[in-house]
């Protein structure tokens, strides 16, 4: 047990690298193979983090252990070290992830059509990137691993996006935005080990990062601030985002915005908020502030959109700026110490932020698999040639109609309980920008349901308004038909998880209690 | 304290119906009977637990010293956990009684109201045309039962974080339903659809809905729980969240209970559509009728009262400390309730009238509220769920009959009908009372009890206690206007009366009009009964004659649970001048309908005759007031605009930021290899005197492929090395 | 006093000799202006008492680099002579760039105070430099020897005349 | 210094293998002259080089200390920069094989030829003496001349072998001048002295900084250092790709080595000034050669530019120099240079495949769909490029990583902006030429073919780069222990 | 020791510049070498006066001047061959007419 403890994160992160050298030896003619391995090879994660969630769950939740860890040197002359661990905020995270990759994986199996065998070699090795991230304890191991993530979507987005979406701008552009933001990020981390002679985030911490050097400090922050911005995005960093999306496979854009932009805010909340507590109390309005910018400006950006993918896109940079809301307002509390209540309020906005980071996981990736569905039959996303659609396809628009409604934050499904969370810590800390974030809950709704719902699926269907339709499978047809069997095994787990979540998020939410008040209670400056 | 075992079934109440939507999404849906045997099940399953959990507390008035309320951990929320549970005092009892009910009947109406419905081709959907049900038969089964686990699920929540949860999920079958003919469209591209109203109702609510939820969390930051009975039984508490002030921009300072009532009650005015939330009730009518039964008159709406009703510890803690949101409330119901009432005069759709009503009775409630006559909302709270629910499923039934009639001429070809009809409009309709009796009489019955038909109706008693209450606490501006809406209500009902039910039919389509199926007319019969005798578990003790013989156990039972939440809410008593007052009022109003509508029936194709004397304000009343073009104006349009205009700004200004980025460092390498070329060299050149052949030169790089341009430089960054050691 | 003027009827005609190599549109000219300049040189060297190197000078100069490059400019014919201008565009500019060097490189040498040593030049020159090559100079000399085989090997394979 | 012939014949054996390499190639290509296309001499030239190479190391691994044998300092920084050399040389001559074969009748010079420049590089970086020093550079200039030159008849070749020469003629008149200066200033050509001296003296300010000037431009145009880059596009781009690949890697490391070596032991009293000269120096480079090379066409053009860009950030590591064991600067030019050494290689190396498919073209549209139709070769190109770009965990990132590291440790934040900046900029024409290979339709048909040869060097780079990624520690401790002496030195 | 050091700088300043401008201005790339020669001369006389003026008792100067003649025998060997091969290509070794690579 001790073994398997102390080896299950590596084997976590590597096991998806390792199936993709395998893969890589396969020949690509064996197309079958090919997915099928790599559909199973990932079930091996996922089983993984889900033993990890119970296991963790029943052992080191109280008091949020950082559990699992291995510790191995690196490059012990800088006492860089291969350190991995996982905690409360992680371990949701990582089976996120797992799920998300044997969906996508599995739901591309039936849709990626040209040069499987890369597909399916990068999107492994993808996951390792995003499995690393999340485990990492080493500000250099961690910054290996963003990086890593960075590369096999740079292909995805630019060899299997869309040709009329400009896949390859927007592959360079993600590239570039996350790269910019990241060296700067890598400046950032030598200066911690200049400060602290150490690059372990948990030592580090303890130690406290140019406690002494004010402007030092604040150079940090903003470094390590903006590389994760960019990642999560917020405004105003996030114009990579809608074209990313767009133009990325279906499957890539669910590990996009399921997984990749949660890198950014998982950044904020391990790497940031435990090195830079000071600063971040300090400057916690602006992150707040641009979060609530993010919601309303997002809101009303996709209430403008007419392209589906691109509206969930915009979507998403809106839902993330309640990530940003929660943990500015958490920053700001930091700087509350004698307020009464604002650290009870900080636990809620860390809870919310970190509630959305998995529940906007979950809900967007179906999201994507739903534009995925439609797009496959209508090989179009104009919004404007469907209506009627619930008539004809039932099942599909029953699935839409439940992550459409969880993303607007109905109570019940998943995604309102991090709002609620959210606004819950953030109005007891920075009531007025909360006030404003709740303009974006109106507009949310307006799109979701003017935008989507209506135009997808109120109305009456009017086949000659569009006479481009084809089954999933590429055959002619006359409308568009139901989602597929591969489909619905694809999109139901998803759909489960919101509602269950939704009604009883309290194991989730056990999770992420427990890391918060421990997180929180740990910080010292 | 020991419970009635049977308490312990509360938590169980919202399940069934859950399950039934879950099941019939799942796997029954392609079976229609099935959907709606399994709906109709499990609501009768939770309407006799509903009634058995009611009915013990009625039966234990002591209970209301000692609420049942159970609990389990729920979330954890930093330090502390949250709780999920139940709960069941005197309100709750109330209303599990009527919701219980009233489910149960619009369930069953709705196995009869589904059928094949006009609009739809019969040839695009064989199979449901045969069967004679609406293609989507178990969807909308499946919707109401989610409808009647919110609905439950509110009235059940110990704590405010539940009953938002609930509350929203009504919201959302009320957008579902409301747009569940989503397909329909007409020929006039300005009436209103399914999916648009639909959509306008769930984003007007959702407006209410938000500041709700920011009233909930500012309760939940200062009292650091949401349990109904830990906020309220905690006076001091209470106390202190009345006096603590908070500046607001604009307002000033006010005392935090005066802003979290307020805030929680724009959610009650969003789903209860008041002034000036209320464009979207007339709109939900586009909904199949079972659901404006159900959601837009009896449930629903009134959930909006009821969480006032659940919250008015938390106002009355307000207003003594100072803040005037009872006011406001009490302004706010009385307004709508009058407001309403004008509208409703002029419409031509009987479900419009009916709509109107709605709104306009809850006004009543809230101005009931506001002026702190607590039971006297709560009662009339109830029995208008019966009349109302009763009303919206009578005219169900004539439009179905009307729809019938209509397809019936259509059928064998007696006229061709050019154009479109509308089933709905009263001027299509006369003389129905002979060709649906059932359904007439019933109608009938509950608009003589929205009329407030003096003694013998239910309605009369609810809204007398409101009226009495109002003139006894001395709130005169609140007591004339309700009196005057009594008055509007009395006309309009029975011009609705008048115009359907009596005359001679005005279409062929009225004149064929069958009686409805048993499914739908039963359930009628069983509302007419408490339409017609619900008021008298209300009647007030010192009524003459009357007063004796029946019960107020419930008026009773409201004012002991009001007591245990700290509101002291004694009976108005009976005094004869309002009672006279209003009675005459209604009185008037029946009248008055009979002088225009009932004495001459109004002839096919012939305008209403109300027209010609109100002129202008006819067109206003009929327009709305012109609210919708007014919101459109001032709030669709706009939003639209700025998310136009958002969406220009980012891809034209922050997303160019990148790009402009790039342009700034291409411009620099082409700048550098200019300036290196014309400036350094070129111009060195020039002052040389020789410009002859080196224009090749100007445009390309630094890199000229002349090595000796190479070395000059080299030379060049040599001297200028060797100039830094002077400089230095 | 007489080194004076030895040094700068020396060094004058050193450089006029350089002169003359820089402007001479004759290659063929300006390769004996180049020796002529050589010469110099090991005049300067001598004047300098390093007698073995202005005899190196004039051997490997004027024997080796001088001939080769007289030697080339016969090869290949038509390098020289040809009227399109001895000089390309930048002339002008580069002479005054030189000139600026000249005039701050020799400012700044100028400037420097040097500590001159009075001590005269040892006897046993030649000895001290062979042995220098043979001990503290092995590397280079050897480094130096292997540098002119390439050199050669190089050369012979660049002009080789091709079949 | 009492030394015994064995001890002296071991201290110099990568020098005394390398030369009788040299003699062996020549002789053995004399023996089989076009009778296997220079195979043999190619493989006892790389047998030779390895041996070599083999020899440096087990130098290393005896901890020499500080021997200095006849000018020649045989210490640990020395023997990196010749292991790398004398590897990266080796794996030049496997690689081009098969493409000098039909180019050349000489391919016994040409061999010898490059062990001869890895001789050459192997006297520079070890000299502790301006003769050394000079003779070195000037040993290692001319070879490169003759190799740049190589192909005769060809244009391009020539062109480039010409500019390469006048350039580097002048350059090294410049840097003899420059040292003339040095040794007039102290009296004396030995570094360490030279650096004593200065140090003392405060007299010779002014005249050392002309002598570091000239040091500065005369040995910076090896490392093609801006203001003195401009012979590297003109010749990389001509030179034969094999050439290129040497100038461009272990040619340049020659230069950082030299460059690095004299700055640090001669002219120690001028940290203040060199620091801020070479800091903008770096600057300059890094902008100028990745702004430039965002606009190229031909992929050899553009490679030529990046790696003037790349030897802006190589040079960051001694702008910012500073005696830190961690940090020092030093460590991170070296461990840059060394991943840089193989990334380069492999990609100069891998266009003779697209030049051989193309005859010659290396434009862009040469790349079009390359993934397609030849994944490895793909795959290998876009890695190199991704380390060349900095990501991790290869090489490239490594070496950014120190060099940044020391800049952010002397606190030089503009600068460490900068390079940060410039960083993106590069990534941008590097994904270019992998969105060209992953995400454009081929307008070539079929794939093009390297040899076993090409092959085998280009997966070795390959995975030396992921090597020095992954096991970074390995590679840092002899990198390490080289500041550490040199620190110990006096700096 | 009448002759100043200084002058012997000068001279030698005068010549490097007289040789590094044929560098830079002459066309004939064998004209360009000439320059070499020239600046490589001019730095052989301050080695040789550094040597005379400051340290005669160590040779060392002298040692670097015999390097120098090696090294400008290696360069004008190896750059007049490549001159001339360049010649059989191209017909001239006009510098500034070899300039198909750029940008």
């Amino acid at each position: 047990m001790d073994l398997l403890r102390s080896s299950v994160l590596t084997l976590i992160v590597f096991l998806p690298a390792v199936g993709s050298v395998i893969v890589a030896l396969m020949p690509k003619e064996k197309e079958d193979l090919i997915k099928k391995f790599s559909i199973w090879w990932s079930v091996i994660p996922l089983l993984l983090t889900t033993w990890l969630a119970i296991d963790y769950a029943t052992n080191f939740l109280r008091g949020n252990q950082m559990a699992y860890q291995a510790k191995f040197a690196w490059i012990p002359s800088i006492g860089v070290n291969y350190h991995v661990g996982a905690d409360g905020l992680s371990v949701p995270l990582l089976f996120l992830t797992a799920l998300l990759t044997t969906l996508g994986l599995y739901y591309s199996a039936r849709v990626i059509r040209k040069r499987v065998k890369e597909f399916f070699l990068l999107f492994l090795l993808l996951a390792t990137g995003m499995f690393g991230v999340f485990v990492s304890l080493d500000l250099i191991l961690f910054y290996v691993f963003w990086e890593i993530g960075l590369v096999p979507m740079y292909f995805l987005i630019g060899i299997w996006g869309n040709p009329k979406d400009r896949p390859q701008y927007a592959a360079i552009k993600f590239f570039l935005y996350t790269l910019a933001g990241s060296i700067f990020m890598l400046l950032a981390m030598i200066g911690v080990y200049l400060s602290t002679g150490t690059f372990d985030i948990l030592d580090a911490a303890a130690k406290g990062v140019w406690l002494n050097a004010p402007t030092f400090a604040m150079l940090s922050f903003w470094a390590f601030f903006i590389a994760f911005a960019i990642k999560v995005p917020s405004f105003p960093f996030h114009t990579w985002l809608p074209d990313a999306h767009t133009a990325a496979p279906t499957a890539g854009s669910v590990i996009l915005a399921g997984v990749l932009l949660k890198l950014g805010a998982y950044g904020i909340l391990r790497v940031l908020l435990s090195l830079f507590p000071g600063q971040f109390a300090q400057f916690g309005w602006i992150v707040a502030l641009l979060g609530v910018i993010g919601i309303v400006y997002g809101a009303f950006v996709s209430l403008a959109q007419t392209d589906l993918k691109r509206l969930i896109a915009y979507s998403s940079v809106s839902h993330m700026g309640y990530i940003m809301l929660g943990i500015g307002a958490v920053g700001v509390a930091l700087g509350m110490k004698n307020v009464a209540g604002a650290q009870e309020s900080a636990a809620m906005a860390f809870n919310g932020a970190s509630l959305q980071m998995f529940m906007h996981g979950i809900i967007t990736g179906a999201l994507f698999f739903l534009v995925g569905v439609i797009y496959e039959r209508a090989h179009t996303r104009d919004l404007k040639v469907f209506g009627g659609l619930s008539a004809v396809v039932p099942v599909y628009y029953a699935t839409m109609m439940f992550a459409g409604f969880a993303s607007l934050g109905l109570p019940g499904l998943a995604g309102f309980w991090a709002e609620f969370f959210t606004f819950r810590g953030a109005f007891g800390i920075v009531p007025v920008l909360a006030v404003i974030g709740v303009i974006g809950i109106v507009i949310t709704a307006a799109y979701i349901l003017y935008r989507i719902i209506q135009s997808l699926f109120l109305g009456e269907f009017d086949p000659k308004r569009w006479d481009h339709w084809t089954t999933v499978f590429g055959e002619h047809a006359d409308g568009p038909t139901d989602m597929a069997l591969f489909e619905k095994v694809t999109l139901w787990p998803l759909v489960i998880l919101m509602v269950l979540l939704g009604l009883w998020p309290t194991p989730l939410l056990a999770f992420f209690n427990e890391a918060s008040v421990n997180i929180l209670s740990s910080l010292h400056f | 304290m020991n419970y009635p075992s049977v308490f312990n079934l509360t938590w169980l109440i919202p399940l069934p119906t859950a399950l039934a939507f879950f099941a019939i999404i799942l796997f029954a849906n392609p079976k229609k009977r099935l959907s709606s045997n399994i709906a109709v099940g499990a609501v009768i399953l939770a309407w006799i637990m509903s009634w058995a959990v009611a009915i013990v507390f009625f039966l234990n008035p002591e209970l209301t010293e000692h609420p049942f309320d159970l609990n389990a951990p729920w979330l954890p929320m930093g330090t502390i956990t949250f709780h999920m549970g139940v709960a069941v005092d005197a309100v709750t009892a109330g209303m599990l009684f009527m919701v219980g009910f009233v489910l149960t009947m619009i369930f069953i109406y709705s196995t009869g109201y589904m059928s094949f419905p006009g609009h739809l081709d019969p040839a695009k959907y064989p199979d449901a045309a045969k069967e004679g049900l609406d293609p989507r038969y178990s969807r909308f089964f499946a919707y109401i039962s989610l409808f009647a686990t919110g609905m439950l699920g509110l009235v059940v929540a110990n704590n405010l974080l539940m009953l938002f949860i609930f509350w929203e999920i009504m919201g959302l079958c009320s957008y579902l339903l409301i747009g569940f003919w989503f397909d329909k469209s007409y020929p006039d591209p300005k009436q209103i659809t399914p999916k648009q109203a639909g959509l306008k109702a769930f984003l007007t609510t959702r407006v209410g809905d938000v500041l709700f939820m920011m009233g909930l969390i500012f309760l939940f930051i200062h009292a650091g729980d949401l349990n109904f009975q830990a906020i309220f039984g905690n006076q001091e508490f209470l106390h202190e969240l009345s006096t603590s002030t908070v500046n607001l921009p604009f307002f000033g300072a006010v005392t935090w209970a005066g802003l979290i009532s307020m805030l929680i009650f724009w959610g009650a005015i969003g789903k209860s559509a008041q002034f000036p939330l209320h464009v979207w009730l007339p709109d939900a009518m586009e909904g199949p009728t079972p659901v404006s039964a159900l959601i837009h008159a009896a449930t629903m709406v009134s959930a909006g009262v009821y969480l006032i009703v659940r919250m008015s510890p938390l106002f009355s803690a307000a207003a003594h400390g100072g803040s005037g949101v009872m006011m406001f409330v009490a302004f706010i119901g009385a307004f709508t309730a009058l407001f309403a009432a004008t509208i409703a005069v002029a419409q031509k759709d009987i479900k419009k009238v009916l709509a109107y009503s709605t709104i306009s009775q809850l006004g009543y409630m809230f101005a009931a509220l506001g002026i702190g006559a607590w039971v006297a909302a709560i009662i009339h709270l109830l029995i208008h769920a019966f009349f109302k629910s009763l009303l919206f499923m009578a005219s169900g039934s004539v439009i179905h009959g009307v729809e019938h009639g209509h397809h019936h001429v259509h059928e064998h070809g007696e006229h061709g009908h050019e154009g479109y009809f509308d089933p709905q409009d009263m001027f299509n309709m006369g003389g129905l009372l002979k060709r649906m009796p059932v359904t007439g009489w019933t109608f009938i019955i509950g608009g003589a009890s929205l009329s407030a038909f003096p003694l013998i109706t239910a309605g009369f008693w609810s809204k007398d206690e409101i009226l009495a209450h109002a003139w006894a606490d001395g709130h005169m501006a609140v007591y004339w206007t309700l009196a005057a809406g009594a008055f509007l209500t009395a006309f309009y009902t029975f011009r609705q009366i008048f115009l359907t039910f009596f005359g001679s039919p005005r279409t062929e389509a009225a004149e064929h009009a069958p009686e409805s199926v048993r499914a739908m007319t039963w359930p009628l019969v069983a509302l007419a009964f408490f339409a017609l005798f619900g008021g008298f578990v209300a009647v007030p003790e010192d009524f003459p004659v009357i007063g004796g013989l029946a019960s107020d156990f419930m008026a009773k039972l409201m004012e002991m649970q009001g007591e245990f939440y700290g509101l002291h809410v004694a009976p108005a008593g009976f005094n004869w001048t309002p009672a006279l007052i209003s009675m005459t009022l209604a009185l008037s109003g029946i009248v008055v309908a009979w002088l225009v509508y009932g004495r001459k029936p109004l002839a096919a194709g012939k305008p209403d005759p109300l027209r010609k004397p109100l002129g202008p304000i006819y067109t206003i009343l009929e327009n709305k007031y012109y609210f919708d073009e007014f919101y459109h104006l001032v709030a669709v349009r706009p939003t639209l605009w700025l998310a136009q205009f958002f969406f220009l700004f980012d891809r034209n200004v922050i997303d160019r930021i990148v790009n402009w980025v790039g342009a700034l460092g291409r411009w620099l390498a082409a700048a550098l290899r200019r300036w290196i070329d014309e400036f350094i060299i070129d111009a060195a050149v020039n002052g040389a005197g020789l410009v002859t052949t080196w224009t090749g030169a100007v445009v390309r790089l630094i890199q000229t492929g002349q090595a000796q341009n190479y070395l000059l430089i080299l030379l060049l960054s040599v001297v200028v090395l060797l100039l830094l050691i002077p400089l230095k | 006093m007489v080194g004076q003027i030895l040094f700068i009827i020396i060094a004058a005609f050193t450089l006029l000799m350089g002169l003359g190599t820089v402007v001479a549109r004759n290659l063929f000219h300006a390769a004996l202006f180049l020796v002529g300049v050589f010469f110099g040189i090991a005049a300067l060297f001598i004047l300098l008492e390093a007698e073995f190197l202005a005899m190196a000078q004039i051997i490997i100069y004027i024997g080796a680099i001088a001939t080769l490059i007289v030697f080339a400019i016969m090869l290949s014919k038509g390098m020289m002579g040809r009227e399109a201008g001895a000089y390309n565009k930048q002339w002008y500019f580069a002479g005054g760039a030189m000139i600026l060097f000249f005039g701050l490189l020799s400012w700044l040498l100028v400037k420097m105070p040097f500590a001159a040593a009075n001590a005269s030049a040892p006897d046993d020159a030649i000895q001290q430099i062979g042995s220098g090559f043979v001990g503290h100079y092995v590397v280079p000399f050897e480094v130096a020897s292997v540098l002119l085989l390439v050199a050669l090997v190089g050369a012979i394979m660049l002009a080789r005349e091709r079949n | 210094m009492t030394l015994n012939v064995s001890a002296i014949i071991r201290l110099l054996s990568p020098e005394l293998i390398l030369l009788i390499t040299a003699f062996v190639v020549i002789g053995v290509d004399l023996a089989r002259r076009r009778q296997d296309d220079g195979r043999t001499a190619a493989t006892v030239a790389v047998v030779g080089l390895l041996l070599a190479a083999f020899a440096s190391v087990l130098l290393y691994l005896s901890q020499p200390g500080e021997i200095v044998l006849f000018t020649m300092a045989i210490d640990v920084y020395g023997l990196f920069f010749k292991t790398a050399a004398f590897i990266g040389i080796a794996l030049v001559i496997i690689g081009s094989v098969n493409f000098m074969a039909g180019r050349s009748k000489y391919l016994g010079e040409f061999y010898a030829l490059l062990v001869f420049a890895a001789l050459a590089i192997s006297v520079a970086v070890s000299a502790t003496n301006l003769i050394l020093v000079y003779i070195g550079i000037e040993f290692l200039s001319i070879t490169s001349y003759i190799l740049a030159g190589f192909l005769r008849g060809d244009k391009r070749s020539e062109e480039a072998a010409i500019k390469y020469f006048l350039y580097g003629a002048s350059a090294g008149a410049i840097l003899l001048f420059g040292l003339s200066i040095l040794y007039g200033v102290t009296g004396t050509t030995d570094m360490a002295t030279i650096g004593d001296l200065l140090l003392r003296s405060d007299s010779a300010h002014w005249l050392g900084l002309v002598a570091l000037m000239m040091v500065l431009a005369g040995i910076g145009y090896k490392a093609s250092l801006v203001p003195f880059h401009q012979w590297a596009p003109d010749t990389y781009d001509g030179a034969p790709t094999p050439v290129s690949a040497f100038l461009s890697t272990a040619s340049k490391a020659a230069g950082f080595a030299v460059l690095g070596r004299v700055i640090l032991t001669a002219f120690p009293q001028f940290q203040p000034d060199w620091t801020q000269i070479l800091g903008a120096i770096a600057v300059l480079t890094m902008f100028l050669g990745n702004l430039t090379a965002l606009k190229q066409k031909s992929v050899k053009r553009m490679l030529a530019y990046s790696s003037i860009g790349q030897a802006g950030y190589i040079l960051l590591g001694l702008a910012a120099v500073n005696a830190s064991p961690d940090f020092g600067g030093v460590n991170g030019l070296m461990i840059y240079l060394f991943g840089y050494i193989f990334t380069n290689i492999g990609a100069f190396l891998l266009l003779l495949a697209i030049e051989k498919k193309s005859g010659g073209s290396t434009d862009m549209e040469q790349f079009d769909g390359l993934a397609t139709r030849s994944p490895v070769i793909a795959l290998l190109m876009a890695f190199f490029l991704i380390s060349l770009a900095g990501v991790p965990p290869t090489a490239g990132f490594l070496g950014k990583f120190y060099v940044f590291a020391a800049v952010m440790n002397q606190q030089m934040l503009v600068l460490g902006a900068l390079a940060a900046l410039n960083t993106v900029i590069a990534a941008f024409y590097y994904l270019n030429v992998i969105r060209h290979m992953y995400f454009s339709e081929s307008t070539v048909e079929g794939g093009v073919s390297a040899s076993k040869g090409l092959m085998t060097v280009l997966v070795v780079n390959a995975v030396m780069i992921l090597a020095i990624g992954v096991f970074a520690q390995f590679f840092m401790v002899w990198v390490n222990n080289s500041v550490t002496m040199l620190v110990a030195n006096g700096f | 020791m009448t002759v100043p050091l200084s002058w012997y700088l000068i001279f030698a300043t005068a010549l490097f510049s007289l040789g590094f401008f044929a560098v830079l201005s002459r066309r004939n790339a064998v004209a360009v070498l000439m320059g070499v020669e020239l600046m490589l001369n001019a730095v052989n006389v301050n080695l040789v006066a550094f040597w005379r003026y400051l340290t005669p008792s160590d040779l060392s100067g002298q040692i670097f001047v015999v390097f120098v003649f090696t090294v400008a025998a290696a360069e004008a060997a190896v750059g007049l061959a490549l001159m001339i091969s360049i010649y059989r290509t191209r017909k001239t070794i006009n510098v500034d007419e070899i300039n198909d690579l750029n940008l």
